[in-house]
């Protein structure tokens, strides 16, 4: 038989490239870099000795990693609670039909298309300490003084504030359209029974449409949590951690302990350590979302 | 109890118009079809009476009270969609409740009412699937026990037998309006399909381009159509037409018989029929053939029931015969009926 | 002139000349090697003009050698490093801005190139020496050329209302309490997880007589003296500033000067460089005449300033082209006095004797006004040091730096979030695993 | 006409609008900011009396100048599009077999794998950069824009593998199979066949691909270290924060030409793509 009508050979042969690049440029350096968390490997490459856990032992002490940790998860569950809430209502707003609506989704999706890096700056400046438009605005409005105003990134509510708002700011455009995905899949039909059979904007919302768009937001809420927990842009560019890491998330603290404190072993194990978890969850929402009913 | 009724009904989307001033009025507790080809604007007449859509002008009434402002769920309406639109992430019992709840009903009334629509249908043991667990005919009871479990006014239903089998369909047919009889609640009900048309209504109202062309008793419907249109829409095959004098004249294809079939004394109508081919469908011969003489080489399907036994060869010519009240006259400009008079020429 | 073929007229040549006249060029070229630096974007433009189109050009042709100099943004610095490690390839010649003691093992020993410019050009000031060698290792693990210094910038109208210089850090809390009740213009030391702030806080920890290490290396960072230090920047953010200085980067305080909203900053002179060069105004004046240059304020222990920046060549051991670096390193020294004039006085030498006429030209800067107000960086030997004063710039000392250690232990304090003795116990705690981890490391 | 659940009445059409107004405003404030920004002089810029949403001093073109005379602005727009492109092919040509072979010709394993390669994603590119600096210099690719289009589909094959596999797996089986009676062989069915029938899902991958390549930072940072060979969002902040000094004017005309031009060209395909991903994501 021909390679294009073996079904078990052409199902290999189509599948191969795809496991050896990942495999070779995903799976080998990951592999590494677990083998890096269990060494105690630094940037110079100086003493490949393996330790054991003793790098997650020692994360665990450090009240910093604590910090971050806890930063981590706050950081990735507020923010894409907010994204969640806040996409189900833009996606449900965008729905109808209006003028301009063209318009309005090239605004919606212009942060997602963004270079992050400059974007971030962008938001640098908007939070900077003294030029801030959003301050200045303030004093404008006399909201507050002449002397004193946030400062955004200075104290350490206010820049997880900061810090949450520019990634809600910058994944809401991918999980509106997601949930535009979403709603648009669920039939006309089954708005018009709910409606006639009385549900009113609440109920309607809570009990029919909430419920049908649960797998994709499953879906979008996923990949917000993939981007908060090992994306540190945010972080990295507006506060670097700080004030006094306040701010620090696993991400950033990994880079900053590994690149530029060259405890190469020690970033590793900081990365790492939410992976097993994470996996877990992943699995799981994704199990679910393909398992949701789906009309 | 309520009837329903439009005024001068009329919806315009963008350039089309779908609906074209309608005025209908269903008696109390009445069946009413809303017959006509797709596109033919009853599913949007449909959804403008369950409030869905927002008419372009006219009023719509439902037990004397002009609902027009009023969102669905004023109107005390109940709606079985032609996909069921049963809640997939809702248990049968659920989807049932779910009208209850939303009128905001004591827990134990739900239950009982939720009860008592389910043993109705006979889908008592249904109740913990989830939709996508059910058969086409399953289906189709719950949206059913769905749609009566409030006990609307009126029940509009918007094909609710297109997705079943041929047999399903025979018995959701008899099922559904053994039930519509029993509770005798208005009802609505739009098809394509001119057999349950036939079967259900009390009365059929036959629409084309957004207009109803008539309105009567299906039988009154069948055998008086009011256009060529409706004389051409109803009956399998429809009705036939020559022109003849300058008016078109239809007949069915059952009414043409072979003149000896027919006693002497009745006023008939004859025509050679040339035979070209016999179809034995066991019930009936069908022929094809075409007339000749009084409208030379026009084709005409010719349904013979199996109870007359006239033999007939493909490619001989027959003296056949139409009772001359079986004969319908219309204008070919217009399409509508016009009085009957002699046909001209040789038969 | 010397024919000298880029590629790209090499191939063009190739479409044009002869079989026979193509071969002469080509053999010219095979003997020809490449010399590969990085380095940042200077702070001074004209810097890395005159670099990259002069003196690189001017070295190759002497020494037959095509010079290509990557400049990146400063965060590069360190992960361009790492990736270049892991990857055994990349420059020839790396600049980091402060020492990389973490990378000794991947570096040559560069004391042969301090043997050799110092038979040549004089003595190797000691920042140098203590920012790039390991007494345990008795290695070199880079090569200074040039240091850049830390000075205090103060607006001269605003201190002179308040009838005081910034001579001590009692002066600037004092002087800075007076200004900002008067005018609300606040002190702009920074409180934040940056360098600014890093150098800022390590000037006033020397100068109050604590410091991370002792010279032989030990910690002692939980020193009395570390808590008064931690006390006075806590009474001096009470009493001075605002909460923006949590906020900060290292480009924060040059705008806050030049804005008008800081009395003082601790910067190098990138601050009045750019309202020369900007021609900045506030209020209708040109800002850069109001900001003035100090020596480092003195403390109760002594007057203390840092590096602002640390120049620190490196030369990997698996670079490709590692005599033409050390031998580029030499010349470079050699050639200094014109790197400190491109850099507009930013980059101080290593090697004093290369600049003998510093202080005259500092004396009169020509877009400066008073044309000597860079003359207080004149005896900047004489109080900047490295990080990790008294001791050398080790891999922990370099950890702690990374990871803002003494910059979060200052502002946890000033914030109020912990008491200055927390504070510095917390901190204490945190410098001892690293010390821990780094002579488990054998680095210390 | 009602679509979807939508807010009824004049009540709900001003919430409606109010809703997306905000959030209109929410998105492209930044933007908006970055344009006003763009045509400020310095000075003006810097002077916190003046009304930042006004111009005390008369516009100026300076910022522009400098971001297209004295930094390689367009050269770096180029390798982007050039690697963006590059990258998207690379994740065509693999990750659309691969998804089709998991969604039709390995059976229950296929989802396995499916989420195994999704789970690649969880680990952090600013550790999997150091031992990927490696395998770059292996292949002698140090400070080629070809690293960063070796490296990038490591990040892209996976997601759009496993969207491909949803998508393939929505498509009856009839319709290969009556492709196979007319005459092609199972590859070709899926090629002439089943392909064209996924052109929203093919555009989904390509949008996505697209922008992971826009965004990432770290590995560009890394792997590239001469200016000529570096992407919009590495280049831009290397060479306009300069030591202590941002560009402010001309950082933020980068940012907002390097971001407006493509929401215009993605805004064109959004419809396909939510159609593409909703499929493919959930379905399957």
């Amino acid at each position: 038989m021909r390679l294009a009508d073996d079904e078990r050979a052409l199902s290999r042969v189509l599948l191969a490239p795809a496991v050896l690049y990942i495999a070779l440029l995903v799976g080998g350096p990951f592999v590494l870099a677990i083998i890096y968390s269990l060494t105690s490997i630094s940037l110079g490459g100086h003493s490949f000795n393996f330790v054991g856990l003793q790098n997650f032992q020692a994360a665990l002490r450090d009240p910093s990693f604590r910090r971050a940790l806890g930063n981590t998860v706050l950081f990735a569950f507020v923010s894409q609670i907010l994204v969640l809430v806040l996409a189900s209502v833009l996606a449900i707003a965008l729905q109808r039909e209006f003028r301009g609506k063209w318009l309005v989704r090239l605004l919606i999706l212009l942060p997602w298309v963004a270079p992050i890096s400059l974007g971030t700056i962008g938001w640098l400046w908007i939070f900077d300490s003294i030029y801030s438009v959003i301050n200045w605005t303030l004093r404008y409005l006399h909201i507050f003084g002449a002397t004193t105003w946030p400062i955004w990134l200075g104290q350490p509510k206010l820049a997880m504030v900061s810090i949450v708002t520019v990634q809600v700011w910058r994944t809401l455009p991918l999980a509106t359209v997601i949930l535009l995905g979403g709603l648009s899949g669920i039939p006309q039909d089954i708005h018009d029974a709910a409606e006639v059979d009385g549900a009113r904007f609440f109920r309607h919302m809570f009990q029919i449409t909430i419920p049908l768009v649960l797998p994709i937001s499953l879906v979008a809420t996923l990949f917000g949590f993939v981007f908060a927990f090992t994306d540190m842009i945010v972080v990295y560019v507006l506060t670097r951690g700080g004030p006094f890491d306040t701010t620090q998330v696993l991400a950033s603290l990994a880079f900053f302990k590994s690149v530029d404190g060259g405890d190469l072993g020690g970033g590793a194990a900081v990365a790492l350590f939410l992976l097993p978890v994470l996996a877990a969850a992943a699995v799981g929402m994704l199990h679910m979302a393909r398992r949701a009913e789906v009309t | 109890m309520a009837t329903v009724e439009t005024k001068n009904i009329r919806k315009v989307f963008q350039e089309h118009t779908a609906v074209d001033g309608v005025d209908l009025q269903t008696r109390e507790g009445e069946f009413l079809v809303l017959l006509g080809p797709s596109g033919c604007g009853k599913t949007t007449l449909l959804r403008m009476i369950a409030g869905l859509e927002r008419q372009t002008s006219g009023d719509i009434l439902i037990g004397g009270r002009v609902v027009n402002e009023m969102p669905p769920r004023e109107r005390k309406i109940a709606m079985v969609f032609q996909s069921y639109a049963l809640y997939p992430h809702m248990t049968v019992a659920k989807n049932i409740a779910f009208p209850l709840k939303a009128q905001g009903a004591e827990p134990k009334t739900i239950d009982a009412r939720v009860k008592t629509a389910a043993s109705m249908f006979g889908i008592e043991r249904l109740l913990q699937r989830k939709p996508r667990q059910l058969s086409g005919g399953e289906r189709q009871r719950v949206a059913l026990a769905r749609a009566m479990v409030r006990e609307p006014d009126v029940f509009l239903l918007d094909e609710p037998l297109s997705n079943l089998d041929a047999k399903l369909r025979h018995m959701a047919r008899d099922e559904l309006q053994q039930f519509q009889r029993r509770l005798k609640t208005t009802t609505v009900y739009v098809t394509h399909d001119q057999v349950e048309a036939m079967g259900l209504g009390d009365r059929i109202a036959v629409m084309s381009a957004g207009k109803v062309r008539q309105l009567g008793r299906p039988q009154e419907v069948y055998d008086d159509p009011a256009d060529t249109f409706v004389a051409g829409f109803l009956g399998s095959p429809p009705m036939q037409f020559f022109e003849n004098d300058g008016a078109l004249v239809g007949f069915r294809a059952e009414n043409l018989l072979p003149k000896a079939v027919y006693s002497s004394n009745e006023p008939l109508v004859s025509f050679w029929y040339r035979v070209t081919r016999v179809e034995d469908l066991g019930a009936d011969r069908l022929l094809y053939g075409s007339l000749r003489d009084l409208a030379p080489d026009t084709k005409m399907i010719v349904n013979l029931p199996s109870t007359i036994h006239v033999p007939l060869t493909p490619g001989e010519a027959y003296e056949f015969a139409c009772k001359v009240n079986d004969l319908k006259f219309f204008d070919p400009k217009t399409g509508l009926r016009i009085p009957s008079r002699p046909l001209r020429g040789k038969a | 002139m010397g024919q000298r073929f880029t590629r790209r007229q090499m191939i063009k040549a190739a479409g044009t000349a002869t079989a026979a006249g193509l071969l002469l060029p080509r053999k010219g070229r095979a003997a020809k090697k490449t010399l590969k630096i990085l380095q940042w974007n200077h702070f001074v433009p004209g810097y890395d003009k005159w670099f990259n189109n002069q003196y690189i050009k001017e070295w190759g042709e002497k020494n037959d050698t095509d010079v290509i100099v990557d400049n990146v943004g400063i965060p590069a610095i360190n992960t361009t490093a790492a990736a270049e490690v892991s990857a055994k390839k990349g420059h020839d010649l790396f600049l980091f801005l402060w020492p990389k003691p973490v990378y000794e093992d991947e570096v040559i020993d560069h004391r042969e190139i301090y043997e050799e410019v110092e038979k040549k050009y004089g003595k190797p000031i000691d920042l140098a020496i203590k920012s790039t060698f390991n007494p345990k290792t008795k290695k070199y693990f880079g090569f200074s050329d040039s240091y850049v210094p830390d000075p205090v910038n103060w607006r001269k109208s605003m201190f002179d209302e308040a009838g005081m210089k910034p001579d001590t850090w009692d002066d600037v809390r004092l002087a800075g309490k007076k200004i900002k009740d008067k005018r609300n213009v606040p002190v702009g030391i920074g409180l934040a997880q940056e360098i600014d702030t890093a150098m800022a806080m390590r000037a006033i920890l020397y100068s109050f007589g604590g410091s991370e290490q002792d010279e032989q290396g030990r910690l002692v960072i939980g020193s009395k003296n570390t808590v008064e230090a931690v006390k006075f920047v806590k009474a001096l953010y009470q009493e001075t500033m605002t909460p923006e200085v949590f906020s900060w980067d290292a480009s924060s305080n040059n705008r806050a000067m030049l804005a008008g909203r800081a009395s003082v900053v601790l910067n190098a002179i990138s601050v009045t460089r750019e309202a020369e060069n900007k021609n900045m105004m506030v209020d209708g004046k040109p800002i850069g005449d109001d900001i003035w240059l100090a020596k480092p304020a003195k403390g109760p222990t002594r007057r203390m300033g840092l590096e602002h920046v640390m120049n620190v060549y490196v030369i990997w051991k698996f670079a490709e082209n590692i005599a033409g670096a050390k031998k580029f390193l030499v010349d470079y020294v050699g050639n200094f006095h014109r790197a400190f004039e491109a850099s507009e006085f930013y980059n101080f030498p290593c090697f004093p004797k290369q600049v003998p006429d510093l202080k005259q030209m500092l004396q009169k800067d020509s877009k400066a006004k008073p044309p000597d107000k860079y003359f207080v960086l004149a005896d900047s030997l004489d109080w900047a040091t490295n990080v990790g004063y008294p001791g050398y710039s080790n891999a922990a000392i370099d950890d702690i730096y990374s990871q803002w250690i003494l910059n979060n232990m200052f502002a946890k304090a000033a914030q109020g979030v912990m008491s200055p003795e927390d504070a510095v116990k917390e901190a204490e705690a945190k410098c001892r695993d690293i010390f821990a981890k780094w002579k488990e490391r054998k680095l210390l | 006409m009602a679509t979807g659940q939508a807010l009824h009445g004049a009540g709900g059409k001003v919430a409606n609008f109010g809703i997306i107004a905000a959030f209109a405003a929410f998105a492209a404030f930044p933007f908006a900011w970055m344009l006003i920004t763009t045509f400020k002089r310095t000075g003006d810029l810097l002077d916190p009396n003046h009304n930042p949403f006004l111009y005390s001093q008369p516009p100026t073109l300076e910022n522009l100048r400098v971001l297209f005379n004295d930094t390689l602005f367009v050269r770096w727009a180029g390798n982007t599009m050039f690697i963006g492109v590059l990258v998207v092919l690379i994740t065509l040509l693999i990750a659309v077999p691969a998804g089709y072979s998991l969604a039709r010709l390995t059976g229950a394993i296929g989802e396995q794998l499916g989420v195994a390669m999704f789970l690649t994603y969880l680990v952090p590119p600013t550790i999997l950069f150091i031992p990927l600096s490696r395998v770059v210099s292996i292949l002698h690719l140090q400070d080629s824009p070809w690293a960063l289009v070796l490296v990038y589909p490591s990040f892209t094959i996976p997601f759009c593998t496993w969207l491909m596999m949803g998508f393939f797996k929505v498509i009856p089986k009839d319709v290969e199979e009556a492709a196979m009676i007319d005459g092609l062989s199972r590859f070709g069915a899926f090629v002439r066949v089943i392909l064209p029938m996924s052109i929203a899902g093919l555009l989904t991958v390509v949008i996505f691909t697209f922008t992971l390549v826009l965004q990432e930072f770290v590995y560009a940072l890394t792997f590239i270290s001469s200016a000529k060979n570096f992407t919009v969002s590495v280049g831009v902040p290397s060479f306009l924060v300069r030591g202590d000094v941002y560009f402010w004017g001309s950082l933020m005309a980068a940012c907002f030409i390097a971001s407006v031009p493509i929401a215009f060209l993605y805004n064109l395909f959004v419809d396909r793509f939510i159609a593409g991903f909703t499929v493919g994501a959930v379905k399957g």
